[in-house]
């Protein structure tokens, strides 16, 4: 069986739904946001098959770059946040974050 | 089995195995290293499909600068050697709920994929990509080129601003 | 075009991909012994001293031997390191450097891969290298590994954003990323160099200090990212023992020891290939063709392996603010310069 | 901003400058001894510069200068040194020391343990008559520890017996001419003179 659009979109519903256990299943910050890249890749992947097989084109490369864009700023600002949660509390753990204020 | 099929079902494999352990493996920065290999499994994805721009891309910003800010991250906020599981009674029940959550949605989703009409067409070039996106992102992306160059940098400033607070 | 002279010599089949991916290794080994060779030597005799002179005449065979003895020596892992990242680690980087060869066109008829984003992919696969000097630097369980892989890693990333200008400047001045494009535009006699402004018509004069400029930048912030002298702060012996490698030995070792040699390799070929015409011979039709194509490449990039040596014995290591300094304040302002000149200049002319 | 492109032109010179010394030093004749493939000949005066006039290798004593006043015996730092001597007797024939200073002392034993020996300098600088010195031999390596060991005396054991038993003898002598002399003085007094 030649490798088409199936193959791709069921490794990327695989790295998804990996992607949201470990956003549901984890503590920390970080490894929540680790997760949130597993679930972007997940999409990128759709994007490019789907250039390649469903006749997207250039196109989605185009969504699949700014996706790649959009992670790394998140990225940024989400470890800045990070750091900055950890100077405050000295841990980085979501479910005893519950104050906005001190 | 051609070679084609070999490597996909390679990369494939890379992929899945390591997020798997990104997402079970109780050494935080266990996780982080797995992380690697996810995205470049990812990448070798991409330069399969004939995305070979996308795939480089994917390594430049994801290998060389998301992984290396979480990896600078770790060290910064956290005791390496552990990273804290949800435990007890309801770590457990919960552990359980997200993994039903999880089968679901991949089910599901792979369900979706195999049954869904996709409108089908083959690719019409598959070399050169870089010149398409260069013209692309200069004439018909343009405004959205601009918006996500300018959501960078107020990102990147935003970030510096919030790192360098002092408590 | 046909790039690959193997593909035709032994088809495109299974036989002549493996030929392709072990001719770069071959070379790599050959020319990691010349190259350690000629650091002892060239070491030596800038110091007035003679250097090895035992193992062979006039020591020439030394290098074989330092590297029999690393192959005899024991592989230890440190009890206290986490064992599969430890023993990982050597062959990320390794791999990450040996990878770069895939683009680098040693011949009009010999390049391993001609993929059209040459010059971006050797540049996206040096961040490999970062996560397996951290790698490395975190699984030894060591504080000064953990210290030489942290400087090393802060370094490499900061010095990225120069050499990255540097690149896009010479991407803007060719108009492509293939490097057997670029080569060939800079084909014809030596003025026709990227460092003297590029072929073209008289305007091409007033490139001359930008390229000259954007061409000492990368020089110095490609020794920043293979961690040479005056850069190597991340190893550096008197302070933090060897860095990111303190406990590798054996021929764990040996596998930084030949990435480091590698990436040495792989900088000076980006310099021959973006500023001084690659394969291209320096008086246009003389000496041209496949085959001297080869001497003329190893020959520049051989040139520049001994400007790092004989940098490395010349200057003393910088101290990590000083590093940071020249980094962001000194190269980075002005490769931003260039970078604009040169994208304007590319436009009008 | 004067400043930081001044700085920025010093950096820059300053590597060029020691580049140009660097590369200088490339094509410099080199310094290197190449030791035991190239003996160097300490005979021939282009060679002998090979060993540094004023390295500190092997000692040597010259027999015919020293005074044996134990002055490098003093101040050895590591006790390497031994020098045992013994009067002259009036009426021996003694030639003068080779700088012409009057001889009093014969020296029976005088011997270096070379092994011991930290090459302080500190013995040639207590020498009065400039009898022991430093030589360029440097290598006298040896198998057996106790080869190290240098025998500087003029005499051989027996003729420093002989030496001895002459000053015994003269002592022996002196001693009974004294107890003869002062009969009347008690014992503990002469036995006390004889130390």
């Amino acid at each position: 069986m030649a490798i088409g659009l199936n193959h791709y979109l069921i490794v990327s519903a695989i790295l998804f739904a990996l992607g949201i256990f470990g956003i549901i299943t984890r503590k920390n910050a970080i490894m929540v946001l680790m997760g949130l890249e597993l679930v972007l890749n997940s999409a990128n992947i759709n994007f490019i098959a789907f250039s390649k097989f469903g006749g997207l084109n250039i196109e989605g490369h185009l969504a699949a770059i700014f996706v790649i864009i959009l992670a790394a700023a998140e990225a940024a600002v989400a470890l800045a946040i990070i750091l900055n949660i950890y100077q405050n509390w000295r841990n980085i753990n979501v479910d005893e974050i519950a104050k906005m204020k001190e | 089995m051609d070679l084609f099929e070999i490597i996909f079902y390679f990369f494939a494999a890379i992929v899945l195995v390591s997020a798997l352990v990104v997402v079970l493996s109780k050494n935080i920065m266990y996780s982080a290293f797995s992380l690697l290999f996810t995205f470049f499994g990812v990448a070798g994805l991409f330069v399969l499909l004939n995305a070979d721009f996308v795939g480089i891309t994917q390594i430049m910003v994801y290998v060389g600068g998301i992984l290396v800010l979480i990896i600078f991250g770790v060290m910064i906020t956290t005791k390496v050697t552990g990273v804290d599981i949800k435990e007890g009674i309801s770590g457990k029940l919960q552990y359980a709920g997200a993994g039903i959550i999880t089968l679901l949605t991949a089910i599901f989703l792979s369900l979706m994929f195999i049954n869904g009409k996709w409108i089908t067409g083959s690719s019409t070039d598959v070399h050169a990509t870089i010149h398409q996106i260069g013209t692309l992102l200069m004439t018909k992306y343009i405004l959205a080129f601009e918006a996500a160059a300018i959501l960078l940098l107020i990102a990147f400033i935003g970030a510096a601003l919030i790192g360098r607070r002092k408590a | 075009m046909e790039t690959n002279f193997i593909y035709s010599l032994l088809g495109n089949n299974l036989l002549g991909y493996l030929a392709v991916c072990i001719l770069p290794l071959v070379f790599l080994i050959v020319y990691a012994l010349v190259a350690i060779l000629g650091e002892l030597k060239i070491g030596a005799f800038m110091q007035d001293r003679l250097g090895p002179m035992r193992t062979g005449p006039w020591g020439t065979i030394q290098p074989i031997a330092e590297v029999v003895k690393l192959l005899q020596k024991e592989n230890i892992t440190p009890d206290a390191a986490s064992k599969f990242l430890f023993n990982l680690a050597p062959f990320i980087i390794f791999t990450a450097a040996f990878a770069a060869f895939a683009v680098i066109p040693f011949s009009p008829k010999f390049v391993p891969s001609g993929i059209n984003l040459g010059l971006f992919y050797i540049f996206a696969i040096g961040s490999f290298a970062v996560i397996g000097i951290f790698m490395g630097g975190w699984a030894s369980n060591n504080k000064y590994s953990l210290l030489g892989a942290v400087r090393s890693v802060a370094q490499i990333i900061s010095y990225e954003i120069p050499a990255g200008m540097a690149i896009l400047s010479i991407a803007a001045l060719a108009g492509t990323l293939d490097m057997n494009e670029i080569i060939t535009k800079q084909s014809g006699w030596f003025t026709n160099w990227y460092i003297f402004g590029g072929s073209g018509s008289a305007l091409r004069i007033l490139f001359l200090p930008f390229t000259f400029g954007i061409f000492v930048i990368y020089l110095i912030a490609s020794l920043a990212e293979t961690n040479r002298t005056p850069f190597d702060i991340p190893e550096g012996e008197s302070e933090i023992v060897a860095g990111y490698h303190t406990e590798y030995s054996g021929m764990k070792f040996a596998m930084f020891f030949f990435a480091e040699y590698a990436n040495m390799f792989v900088v000076s070929a980006l310099l021959t290939i973006m500023f001084f015409g690659g394969w291209n011979s320096p008086f246009g039709d003389f000496m041209s063709g496949p085959i001297w194509a080869v001497v003329w490449f190893l020959g520049k990039s051989m040139s520049f392996i001994f400007l790092q040596i004989w940098l490395r014995w010349t200057l003393p290591r910088l101290r990590v603010d000083q590093l940071m300094y020249t980094g962001w304040k000194v190269l980075l302002p002005i490769s931003f310069v260039c970078f604009f000149a040169i994208a304007l200049l590319a436009m009008l002319k | 901003m004067g400043n930081y492109f001044r700085n920025i032109w010093l950096g820059v010179w300053t590597v060029l400058v020691g580049m140009r010394i660097t590369i200088n030093h490339l094509v410099m004749r080199k310094v290197t001894n190449q030791y035991p493939d190239r003996y160097p000949d300490l005979k021939s005066l282009e060679e002998a510069k090979l060993v540094p006039t004023n390295s500190r290798n092997r000692l040597f004593v010259d027999k015919e200068d020293c005074n044996g006043c134990k002055g490098c015996e003093r101040d050895c730092p590591v006790n390497c040194i031994s020098v045992e001597t013994t009067r002259v007797t009036p009426g021996d024939t003694v030639p003068l020391l080779r700088s012409g200073g009057k001889r009093n002392l014969w020296v029976t034993n005088f011997t270096i343990d070379m092994a011991k020996c930290c090459f302080c300098s500190l013995c040639t600088q207590a020498c009065p008559t400039s009898a022991i010195v430093h030589t360029s031999e440097f290598e006298y390596s040896e198998y057996n520890r106790n080869d190290l060991v240098y025998q500087f005396s003029p005499f051989s054991p027996e003729e420093a017996q002989v030496k001895k038993d002459m000053f015994a003898n003269y002592q022996a002598e002196q001693a009974a001419k004294k107890a003869a002399a002062a009969a009347v003085a008690p014992a503990p007094a002469a036995t006390q003179e004889n130390v």
